[in-house]
């Protein structure tokens, strides 16, 4: 089960390939656009940087959100995944983990490069993808139970996005503070131990709080 | 001539790395370039190929 | 001597005619390369403000031109495409767009390996820098549209479209980039203070531009090759082709 | 085996029906009937768990089915209004990835079989989007061939069919009916199933 | 004809009244984050200040843009649209101007309130309102062009952002440009000009490019 | 005064027709048939204008439909497997706003007068998303009322309707052609249409 869904939302990406790049793409073009509003003075975008990176990763992840279940939602293989004997909490981290392996894993890729546009040393490079690594799991995670809420969407799109967010935002200060922090010449190990801790807790709550949720705004 | 010997050529006079890195990167795109339109190239006429087997066999029976 | 141009206009007979020209144009490209590395290795002396980090110049600027070059060349094609509905000069488009990008991302990645030494830098947010990156994602834009687009024909349509949307803007953005760099005098550095180029500095780099140009010609008639055949492999002509054995 | 015990459902401030009993055995064939509107489908998406009845309550062997719940699933097959299908991908991996879904894998040859049987043979590789209204109709009808569920539950399962392929359902439904399986449809359409017990419910 | 698309538009973002919210939070969130992921000095956030807005406008117009005609699309709105004797152009036009009407007014009315968090002088303020007003239609005009191309291709969402952010990169230049000089105390009437004849420029061939893509994507 | 002329239909490497000739005179319908997948919608679609035939022209009037472009749109209403129904919008603002769109504005009263019609009196207030198959289908159809124009091109009108509300339609469509207007429609089921005259175009 949890191989057939990760399966098949890997061939639909596959399918369309391109919807792989243009996220990244998405992903470099918020990052560039940055220098080009702010200016092109280097010291302050160094320090801009871990937090550009890390908003344009999130909104990166967050776009693609929406696609997660609607289009099995409108086309009616939602209701037939619901009506499955298997767990349907399964279902939902198939769904999010495959999001995270087209979403998340070019974005983790991506950041290094997009580091040196913003002349990062090196040693805050690394620190940078080790935090996306952890963190975007979590923001797929996160963001299935968004999405599933969202499905139903009764006048509640502010409700949830209230709802998600800060859940995000933690997530958010810790990537870009450890950069920050490794930048800073501390330590970053506690930032990481903490993004490690939300990665957990999240596999574990988010895909049956995300199950939960599918069944209501399914009823 | 510029270089006495082939070390003094490679190192660039310090800069080694950034023009060789330039050309070497250049040559791996020109060179994947056209490999990559050859290849296509020969998808197709394997492709081709069996469409012209199948015809022929379609012929023959 | 008069041609029938018309007559090449038509896929059937323009894949006979490119397939005769290419090898010229190959040749010509190896030849001037050869030539160009040369004069650019062995004869062109060392600069006396940059040493020999300077040669990079070589292959830099005649990617970076010819990345521009292209995009004008692949909108003009795109656009006759749409406005007479003509095939063959869609897929001309379709077979200029990975080219050029591929110019586009090796001046952006000369330069960077250039500015490294001259600079301190990899990059700075420079007007001429930008707007080549923002050539990158111009091109990637086309060619990821295309990518989407299942029918041919809708994708040389659609991607006519934003390749002429697109050549309206880089006008635009070269000097939106150019006026705000300047307004804020932030980069300390900047590609305007080339070197005064010795003679033979100058004739190797001009050397390796019309290298590119062959280089570009032949390549592109290649792959506008392959095109036609992937199009048009259910007609007549292709099969025709086949029978005889020379789709190569 | 399938009861409907003081059904009701209401919708906005509509009560569509109230008091529906029903009781479907082995082999037994249950048709809706009744005007558009008239909560054909809310009864089947009641049945088969996606909505809860206002009042009342649907048994599957006894046990209220919101209680059985995966258990129930594992022998039910629902095809609705919507097709169920994912356009971007091919006829051929849109039945294998939704019958294994459903709880049963299927191989690619069973598929291609089934396929062949419902009328999409040489269509097998074309992405559901291009095919046309039947065609996508066949692809989620294709399901029924393949799956080993008892209780199929059918919401107007005919429509864009053209009339070689109503046979053929109707032949797949007897076939299934004789085997001791259970249908509940409905349908704007005239047809004649055999069955052994064959149920007509009206609502207003 | 332009009334009643406008008016359609209009009642179905006042059907839908969490969009327009879901727009302006994702607009006032990205503003704030900046702070929370760069850290409190308040003389680096206001340099930043009007490139965080005019990225985050930016992208908050352009969240919005796959449902500009994707909705009418599955439906077969659009479908019958493209039959109306009317001119397409002029629906077009319509579509846009009821886009811009409910994302990017709202935006303009935050943006002085979001400006004041980062402590920009008023003036600067009075000056990125109106920049705002007049480049937050441009973003709608353009925004219709990529919409329109990627019409009915799945992973549109991101592959529309892709096509028109390397777009609107001059209006995001001179926006925040604008709100830069005259912080500097420089003038700013060359940039406004600017942005005023991209939203000429826009107003006329816009809508007549995203009419031919319509087509384009509807054959 | 429509004349279809050796279109022909190619779609992916598939010929679905060739060498398809029609003529339609005033007062005349034309019913297309042909299995699922024959290219029945493909057709329809070229002759309203929205694909153009791989070979071939289509007329209005001696004029090829392409050249007319707006006038012919003016005098055609076409009607698909797709509904062309906003889901958040009313039953009653989808027709004045559809109808408006097309080129004709209606008062409130006459779109009432068009949803008693067609069966959906009290539901005008209720947003066409809860509404039940049938019903938004005649939320559709509901445009045939109030539109003027006199070429309707139908592409399986009657899917998903009940027995009434086929019978309504197939009143609707006899005026229709009685004041001299012209159908082209497609349809599985069986439906007796009176007309001027009738020409039955089987696709393979
Ligand atoms: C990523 C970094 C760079 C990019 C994207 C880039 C891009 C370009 C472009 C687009 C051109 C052609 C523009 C024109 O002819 O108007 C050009 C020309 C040139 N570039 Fe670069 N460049 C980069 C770095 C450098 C560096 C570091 C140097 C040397 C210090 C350099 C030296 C030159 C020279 C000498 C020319 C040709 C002279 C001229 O036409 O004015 N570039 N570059
Ligand atoms: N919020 C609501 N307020 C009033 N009536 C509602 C509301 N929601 C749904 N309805 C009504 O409930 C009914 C739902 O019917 P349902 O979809 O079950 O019909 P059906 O019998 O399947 O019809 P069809 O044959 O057209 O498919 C419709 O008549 C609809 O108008
Ligand atoms: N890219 C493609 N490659 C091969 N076949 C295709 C392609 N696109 C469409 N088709 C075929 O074209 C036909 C389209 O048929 P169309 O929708 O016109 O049928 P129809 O007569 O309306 O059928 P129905 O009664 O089911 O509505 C289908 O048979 C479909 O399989
Ligand atoms: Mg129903
Ligand atoms: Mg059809």
């Amino acid at each position: 089960m949890l191989m057939w869904i990760i399966k098949r939302d890997l061939l639909l990406a596959m399918r369309r390939q391109s919807d792989v790049f243009t996220i990244l793409f998405f992903f470099i073009i918020v990052v560039s656009l940055f220098p080009l509003s702010v200016g092109p003075e280097m010291n302050m975008l160094r320090t801009m940087a871990p937090g550009v990176v890390w908003v344009a990763a999130l909104l990166a992840s967050m776009l693609s959100l929406g696609r997660m279940f609607s289009n099995d939602y409108v086309d009616g293989t939602l209701e037939q995944m619901l009506l499955s004997p298997q767990s349907l909490s399964l279902l939902v981290l198939g769904k999010a983990l495959a999001h995270w392996l087209v979403t998340g894993i070019p974005l983790v890729l991506m950041a290094p490069i997009l580091g040196i546009q913003y002349d990062l040393p090196i040693e805050a490079l690394f620190v940078l993808t080790i935090t996306l690594l952890l963190g975007t799991p979590v923001l797929s995670l996160i963001g299935a139970i968004g999405a599933a809420l969202t499905l139903g969407l009764r006048g509640g799109g502010v409700l949830v996005s209230l709802l998600v967010l800060p859940l995000y935002i933690p997530v958010l200060i810790f990537g870009a503070g450890a950069v920050e922090a490794n930048m800073a010449g501390v330590g970053y190990d506690a930032h990481l131990s903490l993004i490690g801790a939300f990665l957990l807790m999240s596999l574990v709550f988010a895909p049956w709080a995300a199950a939960s949720s599918l069944r209501v705004s399914l009823e | 001539m510029n270089w006495s010997n082939l070390s003094e050529f490679f190192s660039m006079g310090g800069y080694g790395f950034y023009v060789w890195g330039s050309y070497v990167v250049t040559l791996v795109c020109i060179v994947g370039e056209i490999l990559l339109i050859s290849n296509r190239h020969r998808t197709l006429e394997k492709q081709h190929g069996l469409i012209f087997d199948i015809n022929r066999k379609r012929d023959n029976k | 001597m008069s041609i029938n141009w018309f007559k090449y206009s038509s896929p059937a007979s323009f894949y006979s005619l490119a397939g005769k020209i290419t090898p010229i144009f190959a040749f010509a490209a190896v030849i001037l390369l050869v030539a160009g590395l040369y004069i650019g290795f062995f004869v062109a002396p060392t600069d006396f403000q940059q040493g020999e980090a300077y040669r990079i110049i070589f292959i830099h600027v005649p990617a970076a031109w010819m990345s521009m070059f292209l995009y004008v060349v692949m909108a003009f094609w795109a656009g006759i495409g749409l406005a007479f509905n003509t095939r063959l000069s869609s897929m001309f488009a379709t077979a200029i767009a990975p080219t050029g990008a591929m110019f586009t991302f090796i001046a952006l990645w000369t330069g960077a390996l250039w500015g490294k030494p001259m600079w301190g830098t990899w990059w700075v947010w420079d007007a001429r820098l930008t707007s080549e990156l923002i050539l990158l994602f111009l091109y990637i834009g086309f060619m990821s549209l295309q990518a989407a687009i299942d029918d041919p024909r809708r994708a040389d349509k659609a991607g006519a479209i934003i390749a002429l949307v697109g050549v309206v803007n880089i006008p635009i953005i070269y000097f939106s980039v150019q006026w705000w760099n300047t307004l804020h005098q932030g980069a300390s550095v900047s590609v305007n203070q080339a070197p005064s180029m010795a003679t033979t500095m100058l004739v190797g780099m001009l050397v390796m531009v019309f290298a590119s140009w062959m280089y570009s010609i032949a390549v592109i008639l290649k792959r506008t090759r392959v095109i036609i055949l992937e199009r048009e492999s259910h007609t007549a002509w292709v099969a025709e082709l086949q029978k005889k054995g020379t789709v190569q | 085996m399938l009861q409907g015990i003081n059904l009701a459902c209401v919708r906005g401030d509509r009560e569509l029906f109230k008091n529906i009993n029903f009781s479907l055995e082995a082999g037994g064939l249950m048709q809706v009937h009744g005007p558009n509107g008239s909560g054909k489908t809310s009864l089947l998406r009641m049945l088969c768990g996606l909505s809860n009845p206002a009042a009342g309550e649907i048994r599957w062997c006894d046990k209220a089915i919101h209680s059985l719940d995966g258990d129930y699933f594992a022998v039910m097959t629902y095809i609705g209004h919507l097709s169920g299908t994912k356009d971007d991908l091919t006829v051929m991996e849109n039945l294998r990835i939704s019958s294994a879904l459903a709880g049963s894998e299927i191989s690619a040859d069973q598929a291609k079989e089934a396929l062949e049987y419902i009328g999409l043979s040489g269509r097998e590789a074309l992405p559901v989007k291009v095919l046309s209204q039947g065609q996508r109709r066949r692809v989620a009808l294709a399901r029924l061939l393949v799956c080993k569920t008892s209780v199929w539950i059918l919401d107007e399962p005919l429509v864009a069919l053209d009339v070689a392929a109503v046979k053929l359902i109707q032949g797949l439904l007897e076939q299934h009916l004789l085997q001791g399986g259970m249908v509940v449809m409905t349908t704007h359409q005239e047809i004649d199933i055999a069955a052994a017990s064959i149920t007509q419910l009206q609502l207003a």
